[in-house]
């Protein structure tokens, strides 16, 4: 059959075919996709579809290590030795596909692209990662209760982000190419899919309202922005007493991309390495002088906050969240962000 | 052919009033022990943090012996009685998470036993000819190079 | 005595933080408040204005508020009330006696500690992990999610590291709230630690690294510990360098040896670094094996008073020494 | 696909100790390929990554001018552990490079127009490469009057001192050089930069200001500055903030939206007042 990217176009999958579907979408490429891992799930590579689990209402940790790895090699050199030659990294090849990220991690996906892929510098191996995959996401049907997607414009049905988007109804899936590129890959499963319906798409609009119900902002986020112009406002004295700045937040945010630069050395060989790192912790903006701008927790979580809902959109039109939920799931002391921007807003 | 030995490399922290004093006797006196230790000369036992001996097995080293004064006879009077303490829980600890007791060795040696020095170093190193190489932990640039 | 005279734990702690901010005894009280979430508790701070009414006490205060108290006071003049678990006043205790915290600026609450329900092992009884309210009456965990109500036994809830829990009675306290119970003889093993060891010691080092290939390195168990007060951590320092920002397994394996070597004699096995834990590592499992053999090996346990001389910075001239090598 | 992470190499073809507390030496570069010469393209006021294999790098202002195109100059305070690794090392070695980075003064609005340099201590170092720039023989006519004030604590902790000679002997600038405490052989200026910059009281009118210096020169110096007569839009600053990639991407230099490794690091004062005062 033949596949359309127009609205309103689609396919239906049974929901039975569901791992015959990847395993023909697969054929020689590596397929992602959740598995069950001590009780939680979590994105890996798949080599059986048996592995394969989708009964969870997002994934434990966000996708984000596939395009951005904790540690990278930027590139390798000798020491020991006044002469010092740098060998670039080498970017993989063949093609990925990313199945089963809820429609919030794919947003951020399209964030780091903005980072990584943008105008200005273009990562060789971010971008090389990123040309070679093809992102399948899985549509909310039941949200967590951390979930806020809808209070930082992203959906429980969003499409952004999304090469192929799954929507999961009670007796199928609804199958939607987003992109050309997903459009492409689908053709090698086209034998599973049949022709959506108007009645399937009515179906799938009840299941995406649902879902957006059981969402509920606690305040109104377009008060938001005006009210984060305040940098001394009063709130800030008190907004960050309960953490600890470890730095969870950061680390599971599907957005959050800050990163450091370093050398490692063995004897004689050495790497630069870039890695994750967080705004929360003390060291990442502290001088060789030993000044830090940002010396107490107060500074940090300010900068946290006004990154990701302030300084964001003045740079790149959009908040820096995605509403996944995780850091509030995972904070060790239970600071909620939903609580802590309703604070702002109401002060 | 003779399969060539495995020649353990092990990392020697000797306190400076007894231990190093005993190795330094065991060469004057030309007592032949093995040439597989590398020497680092402490202050005292008890200025050993024990991230060094870990550290150590991390950046190479197939064993770690640690050798200071006999008890009464710290030139700190009780240094080498507190690192007995932190001795005991890391070598415990550290077996307990599976390394094999022979990679992390502690002794006495005083400044007049060259022979018990020579004497501890063969059984140190022979033990870990044994046993090998450290087989996990070790930092290794050969992971640096992993494909996407 | 009325029905009046029982009042519950959490208007106890209230008024107790009333009469103390009122009587200007403190600047700080340190508790804990609900979060949106019926099963989950944030710490709470509350100057003299504060309404003191938001304070809580349920089997959700799991967080020990001893680590806020080397970041709120520190070397700075200020007078804190603190409400603190039977682990919580240990680490009080170690705080006191490594000179972080002054004994005189503080008022601890001590709550007799039925033990921390595990949100973990609610949701797996429950066929609907949508969970709306929990209420805790005599030993029962009632929990009600969409109309379905169910009952569960509370020692069916607790976490791992309660069940086996010493001193539920705070050590250290100036207001006791709730009935003392007696220290608890658990084994000095635990099971969970003896079924460890009986492992062959291959497999005992390949748990061990399966376990920490989870760690994404946040360091969150470091953080949320009272006893990780260093200015600067040896995991963050450079000169010298014990860790390179690479997380590969050799790192993460270094950093928690290190981290679980500096708990040695102090860890009061509280479970916060396990909790805080994103990636679900059984740090708890690692940790109780050093403060096992601390136990066994010394017979001491972390925390019992402040005046208690530290497991390191003493020893017995007698101390056993059976592992030091001789000569064939 | 170029890549931005990637170090050039480049030979320390010299270096002098600058200051008496020798923890400041400046360091005479020379490419080691004629390409990577002519690629490297910049401007007064940008700075360069510099790269020490093993330990890591450091973002360095460079102090030589556009107008001396066979080397670069970059002056270095001993702080961490690249710039003592970079101390360390000898002529001959090979380092790396990356860059340019940043933004360059504003120099096409200071075009017909008079300048005034202000510059206190180890902070002078892209103000040298402006100073150089302006004096170079086809750039000299492009601009009006040159002044420039420079201060350090004491005469042992100024850069460039020989240069500094020099062109307090030229007639196409004024040098006003002054150091808090003086010794027995100093006799020029003793008073801080703000005093001295009201004594000297250069005229506002069609004039743009570089202020370049410790955070306490800085913050005398504005209001002195306003009071001259100098609007916010003609003075520009040149900030500090510990930087990773150079490029925008690391997160960690923000002063609110703006990176300063990106959009810095000179900034009108007129800006900062939009911004922040988080640095």
């Amino acid at each position: 059959m033949k596949l359309e990217l127009e609205s309103g176009s689609g396919s239906i999958l049974r929901r039975e075919d569901l791992n015959r579907f990847l395993n023909l979408l697969q054929g020689s490429n590596d397929l992602y996709g959740p598995t069950r891992v001590q009780g939680r799930h979590e994105i890996r590579r798949i080599t059986a579809p048996e592995q394969l689990d989708t009964r969870y209402a997002n994934l434990a940790m966000s996708p984000k290590s596939l395009f951005l790895p904790q540690t990278e090699t930027l590139f390798t050199f000798a020491t020991g030795n006044r002469k010092t030659s740098p060998a670039a990294a080498r970017a993989g090849s063949g093609r990925n596909i990313l199945f089963g990220v809820r429609p919030c991690d794919a947003m951020a996906i399209t964030f780091l692209d903005r980072i990584f892929s943008g105008e200005d510098y273009r990562d060789p191996r971010y971008a090389a990662r990123r040309a070679s995959l093809i992102v399948i996401t899985l549509a909310c049907t039941v949200p967590d209760p951390t979930c806020f997607c809808t209070t930082v414009d992203c959906a429980p049905d969003s499409e952004i982000g999304a090469d192929v988007i799954l929507f999961e109804l009670p007796a199928y899936y609804l199958v939607k190419p987003v992109t050309r590129a997903g459009r492409d890959v689908l053709e090698a499963a086209a034998s599973l899919l049949t022709g959506a319906t108007r009645n399937d798409w009515d179906e799938k609009h009840r299941s995406a309202q649902n879902a957006r119900q059981s969402l509920r902002h606690g305040f109104d986020p377009n008060r938001l922005t005006a009210k984060l112009g305040d940098f001394q406002a009063p709130y800030w004295e008190k907004l960050h007493r309960e953490c600890l700045g470890c730095g969870v937040c950061t680390y599971l945010c599907p957005t959050c991309y800050c990163f450091d630069i370093t050398d490692e050395t063995i004897k004689s060989r050495g790497r630069r390495i870039r890695t994750w790192d967080s705004c929360m912790f003390p060291r990442f903006t502290q001088h060789a002088s030993g000044h830090n701008p940002r010396p107490t927790q107060k500074e940090r979580t300010r900068q946290r906050i006004l990154h990701k809902f302030n300084y964001a959109l003045k740079s790149h039109g959009r908040k820096l969240c995605v509403g996944c939920g995780r850091c509030i799931a995972f904070c060790p002391v239970g600071i909620d962000i939903r609580s802590v921007l309703k604070e702002i807003v109401e002060s | 052919m003779d399969k060539p030995v495995f020649e353990p490399k092990i990392v020697a922290f000797l306190c400076n009033w007894c231990s190093y004093a005993g190795a330094d006797l065991a060469g004057v006196s030309r007592i032949q022990y093995p040439p597989n230790i590398r020497v680092i000369r402490v202050p005292c036992s008890g200025r050993i943090n024990p991230l060094y001996i870990v550290k150590a097995l991390q950046q190479g080293a197939d064993g770690v012996l640690v050798s200071g004064c006999h008890p009464g006879d710290c030139h700190y009077i009780s240094g080498n009685l507190f690192a007995r303490r932190k001795f005991a829980l890391l070598k415990k600890f550290l077996e307990q998470l599976g390394v094999e007791p022979e990679r992390i060795r502690f002794s006495w040696v005083s400044a007049a036993e060259g022979v018990r020095f020579a004497q501890i170093i063969e059984k140190v190193t022979n033990d870990l000819r044994t046993r090998g190489p450290l087989p996990y932990f070790r930092k290794d640039p050969a992971q640096w190079e992993l494909p996407l | 005595m009325g029905a009046a005279a029982v009042k519950r734990p959490a208007t106890e702690i209230a008024a107790i933080a009333r009469e103390l901010l009122a009587a200007g005894k403190i600047d700080l009280f340190i508790g804990y408040r609900q979060t949106s979430s019926p099963v989950r508790t944030t710490p709470c701070f509350l100057t003299p204005h504060d309404d003191v009414t938001r304070l809580v006490w349920n089997g959700f205060c799991s967080n020990n508020l001893a680590v806020y108290l080397t970041r709120m006071m520190g070397r700075k003049r200020i007078r804190v009330g603190v409400v603190a678990k039977g682990c919580d006043s240990r680490s009080i205790a170690n705080l006191i006696r490594e000179n972080q915290i002054s004994r005189e600026a503080l008022v601890i609450v001590g709550m007799a500690c039925p033990g921390m329900l595990d949100v973990a092992k609610v949701r797996a009884k429950l066929a609907d992990p949508g969970i709306e309210k929990v209420e805790e009456i005599d030993g029962q965990v009632i929990v009600s999610s969409k109309g379905a109500i169910r009952s569960l036994a509370r020692t069916d809830c607790l976490y791992d590291g309660c069940i086996g829990c010493r001193h539920p009675t705070p050590t250290v306290v100036d207001r006791l709230v709730g009935a003392a119970a007696p220290d608890r003889k658990s084994p000095v093993l635990d099971s969970t630690v003896r079924d460890f060891l009986v492992r062959p010691r291959a497999e005992r080092w390949q748990i061990f690294e399966s376990e920490l290939a989870k760690c994404i390195r946040c360091h969150a168990c470091r953080n949320a510990c009272p006893n990780c007060y260093c200015q600067e951590c040896f995991a963050e320092q450079t000169s010298p360098e014990w860790l390179s920002a690479s997380n590969d397994m050799s790192n993460t394996l270094l950093y928690h040896i290190g981290r679980i070597l500096h708990q040695a004699g102090r860890c009061v096995e509280c479970g916060a670094c396990a909790r805080a834990c994103p990636a679900n590592v059984n740090l708890g499992l690692f940790t109780r094996l050093l403060a096992d053999e601390v136990r066994e090996r010394f017979a001491f346990e972390s925390g019992i008073s402040p005046e208690q001389p530290g497991l390191l910075s003493t020893f017995n001239a007698d101390d056993r020494q059976e592992f030091m090598t001789e000569p064939e | 696909m170029k890549d931005p992470y990637l170090p050039i190499p480049i030979r320390i073809d010299g270096m002098v100790f600058e200051n008496e507390a020798r923890d400041i030496k400046t360091f005479r570069l020379v490419f080691t390929d004629e390409p990577n010469r002519i690629g490297f393209s910049f401007l007064p006021g940008q700075f360069a990554e510099l790269s020490l294999m093993g330990a890591g790098e450091c973002p360095i202002g460079i102090a030589s001018s556009p107008t001396e195109p066979d080397h670069l100059l970059l002056t270095v305070k001993r702080a961490g552990i690249a710039t003592t690794a970079l101390h360390r090392s000898s002529v001959g070695d090979i380092i790396g490079i990356r860059g340019p980075l940043g933004n360059t003064f504003p120099i096409p609005a200071m075009e017909g127009k008079s300048i005034v340099i202000v510059g206190g201590g180890f902070a002078f170092t892209t103000l040298r490469s402006m100073i150089k720039y302006v004096l170079a023989e086809n750039n000299r006519g492009r601009f009006n009057d040159l002044t420039v004030i420079y201060g350090a604590r004491n005469p042992g902790e100024l850069l460039y001192k020989s240069e500094l000679e020099e062109w307090e002997g030229r007639k196409d600038l004024k040098v006003l050089v002054t150091v808090d405490k003086g010794d027995d052989r100093w006799t020029r200026h003793i008073g801080v930069v703000p005093n001295v910059l009201r004594t000297v009281a250069p005229a506002a009118k069609d004039a743009t200001v570089l202020v370049c210096g410790p955070p306490i020169m800085v913050r005398y110096t504005l209001p002195v500055l306003a009071d001259l007569g100098f609007k916010p839009e003609s003075i520009f600053l040149s900030l500090e903030m510990r930087m990773k990639c150079g490029i925008g991407q690391c997160g960690r230099c923000n002063i609110g939206p703006k990176y300063v490794c990106k959009d810095g690091p000179v900034f009108s004062f007129a800006e900062l007042q939009q911004l922040p005062q988080e640095y």
